[in-house]
């Protein structure tokens, strides 16, 4: 299953781009309207690109009003990806998609503001979970002390499922003029970096939770997906490889069946997790067991657990 | 909607630019002002191009090799082959009664293209160096100022401008012409209206100048990186963008 | 200034590669012997490397015995990196360096244990502040939801520098097995995929500090040393280019002039903190006050504030 | 100490292997069995490589392209420049009275320096093909076998052996010949004792491969990555190593 990253496609001017998902995910919608950070808002480095583009959306009630509609439409399964300052947001904000056709929600808890990034995604999953009883899925930033413990209590909070990973902090300078290129000084960084990093994340989180994942970080070739299926994820999402080939989903659902195929799995699914298992043939450490409702919930949009 | 991959045909050096040549194979040419990704060779994100020149069976880019992406296009050699995705964004409308194409530096790159369609206006265009100059080869019946004589300093009145060139010099041009096209630039990393990066602040709002640019005839408040306010002619789409302060 | 990254050169097997050093810079020494993690223990990948070296070192018994004596004879001053798991064991590892001619101490707080690293790293340097009078930098992980909150602390709990930036938890799999390449399965992502979040971190703990800041993360050129100074850093570490370039410290040091002088910087540290000046020649924001201490402290290894 | 930069005189294929020739420079050959490191293009790190064959003003590298860093080595092309560094580590002691060179695969790759020096002695090598086989040709006084037949199952008592090739064959050979001298591999960031990334577990204890090896003659008790403790010749420096398990 392949999924854009959030933020990395506009379902809207790119259609066709769009419906070569299995399913689409929204730019995060928050509370109220962004305009975004001011330029520039982009810089490439030589190991992956910088973003600060701040969260530019329309705000949950022109997002309801005018683009939801259009975005179902499409034909694909919408995820909407929504974020905010407070669990009480993100509850509204769930509820407020609680009677729509979105197939799913992602909470971007990417930016937490708070020394204690378990507290934070506990408060924040469980005002959600209380407010929706659609599939829920924790974006996380894999920028923390301790991602696993953070990846458990959005489990214990009732996730249904982990989005990996986020961008983690960069900053380029002109060479030049040695000054930052992004408006804002640093930024989001997202690209071939993230790779090793995205591996990690799914890899640690898989083991202590067990929860379905859409893993992501990098993500260019069928290969780079089977890896990230390897380490636990049972979806795959693309972001920044979108801005140089529109057309990859297609390309990276070929590639990566091809590159299942050539190591005698039968679908690439069937590879989930075999990084966790030795290589003599025992079985992966002790899984975790997924709550009913996530197993449930999770299965509605096509992940298995 | 994928890039094709074109061969290139040529590459030579106009001045300090590369006139970069391609098998054009499926692709449109499009309208002047409009243009294309091009990914370099090695790098992660594609580069927008205008285009320069659309002979038959060929798309040509007038390359300014200012960091990594345009040096390795313009490092690109015959049989190389590149990603290309276009014709992308809003050209230049071809309607104008007395068109008169203003332009600076690389901002001259459509206007070949954009000279063969409208049928050899007359051109105003003004450079740093004399190398530089060299690119003026490139568009029919063109008027050539060097530094420290600008463009804005030669402009007569009456006519229709459409213009391309550095920040400073649309904002001047603006005022002297209040019904002027403009090709404003900005960073792009997907030029589809994917990744919000080439966002630029318009009557207080941020517009993708892919989507709704590059080419913009307006008349708006238009707020640039510097913070600069001015009024420029109201465009079609009821809009005005600014590209990002700085200029090359 | 130049050193070496903590762990990334043995003065005694390669003495004229350290000689070469401003000052040389110990892997981190830890109460006890440790001898490492079972291998594989360093894997390649397309942005950097990964390590899981798992702090092999002599202990500090050892280490003050038999090997800082032979490290003080090389010449070059030796700045000695401590790690443990309690503000205590730093505070006696601290203690236990005080009475010898080590330059400085780099406090390795770069694998907390906590959920909340700004009360990890208060702690710590408290504890090893109170132990010692020597020059002391908190070398910190750039993985942090809050780093400059951290670096803060380290600040005011008694640092007279930082050392920026440690590696990231990385993972990369075999691509024919898909079982991960290290022993410990993830590791410390160093190298080029580092450089942009390096700079980012010196970038934001120099604005939120202005305490001497040791860069490092990536660097290959003069261009990347420059850069850090740009962002903050007072001196530029040098660590995973050693391994395919052990002459880099003369390599860098020689560029790193070039840059500058091509720049119009009379030396590279009239460069420091540049990137944050208006490009119009106002001057960079508020700089914080250094305490007089770390000042002094600081000036006795030779970094300015 | 600075990697040097030497070119590429030739990289011509030996069976699946590519023979890598490097004009010299002012590098010394060193002694058989040690390595250097060479930097593949386009990669952070060097790759640890014996030296195969030392012609008058070469260094000559045998290539198994195995990996990103082996292929990049393959493909390099006469003229083309690399960072070499070396040579590193301890090597064989050529004070054996009946030397017998015990080699398989890739391991092969430091027997032509290694027999040159030793007069030419009797080698066994075994291979998994033919066409891995074709490596034998650089070695002189060569008996080969080929899978399923084993270089061990060929091995005759009596020889002071020098062996080289997969951990699970000098394993054997260790068992076979308790004074054998072996060339253990372990992947190597550094190859000058810097990183700690080649350290192998030798009597419980983790010793760096690129400082105390490649070549050990040892009797000590060694266990492996796969935890199969073994029992080997002791060497002179009285520890035994062992290189990391799956093998290829
Ligand atoms: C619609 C459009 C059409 C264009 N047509 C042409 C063309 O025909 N020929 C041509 O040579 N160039 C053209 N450009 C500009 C070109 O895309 C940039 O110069 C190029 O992307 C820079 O990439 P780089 O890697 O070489 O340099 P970078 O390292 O990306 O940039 C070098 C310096 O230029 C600045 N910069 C980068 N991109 C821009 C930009 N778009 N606007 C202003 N400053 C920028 C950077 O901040 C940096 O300081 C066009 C841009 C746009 C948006
Ligand atoms: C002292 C020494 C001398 C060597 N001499 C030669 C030689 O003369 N010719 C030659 O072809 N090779 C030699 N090797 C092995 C060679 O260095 C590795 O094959 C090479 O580093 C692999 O790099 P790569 O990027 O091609 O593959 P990688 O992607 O690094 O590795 C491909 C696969 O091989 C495994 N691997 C990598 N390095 C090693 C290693 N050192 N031991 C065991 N498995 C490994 C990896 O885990 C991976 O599964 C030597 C190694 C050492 C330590
Ligand atoms: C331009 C850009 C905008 C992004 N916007 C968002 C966003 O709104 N919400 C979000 O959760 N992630 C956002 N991301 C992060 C991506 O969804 C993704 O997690 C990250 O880019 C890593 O994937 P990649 O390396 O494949 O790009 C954005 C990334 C980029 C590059
Ligand atoms: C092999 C290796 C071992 C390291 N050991 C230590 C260590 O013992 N203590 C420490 O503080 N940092 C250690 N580091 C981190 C480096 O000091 C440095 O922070 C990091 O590698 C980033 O710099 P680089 O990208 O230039 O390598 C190690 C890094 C590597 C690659
Ligand atoms: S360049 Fe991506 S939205 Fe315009
Ligand atoms: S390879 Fe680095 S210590 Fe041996």
């Amino acid at each position: 299953m392949i999924l854009n990253a959030s933020g990395c496609l506009d379902a809207l001017t790119a259609p066709e781009v769009a419906r070569e998902f299995d399913a689409f995910v929204t730019k995060t919608v928050t509370p109220l309207q962004r305009e975004g950070n001011a330029p520039v808002r982009i810089a490439e480095t030589d190991v992956g690109m910088l973003n600060s583009i701040g969260l530019a959306n329309p705000g949950i009630d022109t997002f309801l009003a005018d683009v939801l509609p259009r975005l179902l439409d499409l034909g694909p399964p919408v995820w909407v990806s929504v974020g905010g300052f407070a669990a009480a947001e993100y509850a509204d904000l769930c509820a407020r998609l609680e009677r729509t056709d979105a197939a799913a929600i992602e909470l971007n808890l990417s930016c937490p503001n708070v020394a204690a990034p378990e507290d934070e995604a506990t408060a924040i999953v469980a005002a959600a979970r209380a407010a929706t009883g659609k599939p829920l899925f924790a974006k996380l930033s894999p920028a923390l002390p301790d991602l696993p413990a953070v990846a458990l209590a959005a489990a214990a909070a009732g996730a249904d499922g982990l989005a990996l990973v986020n961008t983690i902090r960069g900053l380029a300078l002109d060479p030049a003029t040695l000054r930052p290129r992004l408006g804002t000084a640093a930024g989001g960084l997202s690209g071939p970096a993230l790779r090793p990093v995205a591996l990690a994340a799914v890899h640690t989180c898989f083991r202590a939770t067990g929860l379905p994942i859409v893993g992501m970080g990098g993500v260019e070739t069928g290969a780079h997906a089977l890896e990230l299926i390897a380490a636990g994820a049972s979806a795959v999402a693309l972001g920044t490889v979108l801005f140089a080939d529109p057309g990859a989903a297609a390309r990276v659902r070929e590639e990566l069946a091809g590159e299942a195929r050539q190591r005698g799995f039968a679908d690439p699914l069937a590879a989930r997790g075999v990084a966790h298992a030795d290589l003599d043939g025992a079985p992966p450490g002790p899984v975790v067991r997924v709550a009913d409702g996530a197993r449930k919930r999770s299965a509605q949009v096509g992940l298995k657990v | 909607m994928s890039p094709a991959r074109l061969s290139v045909v040529g590459n030579e050096a106009v001045g300090p630019y590369a006139l970069l040549r391609l098998r054009r194979g499926a692709l449109e040419p499009g309208v002047p002002g409009q243009f294309f990704m091009l990914r370099p060779p090695g790098r992660l994100l594609p580069r927008p191009m205008s285009l320069c020149l659309a002979p038959v069976g060929e798309l040509g880019f007038l390359v300014d090799p200012i960091g990594p992406g345009t040096r390795a296009l313009t490092a690109l050699e015959p049989g190389d082959e590149v990603d290309v995705l276009g014709p992308l964004g809003n050209g230049f409308r071809l309607d104008p009664e007395r068109p008169l194409l203003v332009g600076g530096g690389i901002g001259v790159a459509p206007f070949p293209y954009l000279s063969e369609r409208l049928g050899c206006p007359p051109a105003l265009l003004g450079f740093r160096t004399a190398d530089h100059a060299e690119a003026a080869a490139l568009v029919p019946n063109a008027e050539v100022v060097l530094e420290p004589t600008l463009v804005t300093d030669a402009l007569a009145p009456g006519f229709d401008v459409l213009a391309c060139g550095p920040e400073p010099m649309l904002t001047a041009v603006s005022r002297l012409a209040p019904g002027a096209q403009l090709a404003w630039e900005a960073p792009m990393a997907c030029g589809f209206g994917a990744c919000y990066g080439c966002a630029v602040e318009v009557d207080g709002r941020m517009a993708r100048l892919c989507v709704e640019g590059p080419v913009i005839s307006a008349r708006a408040e238009m707020t640039t990186e510097g913070g600069v306010a001015l009024s420029v002619a109201a465009c079609s789409s009821g809009r005005a963008l600014a590209r990002r302060g700085g200029g090359r």
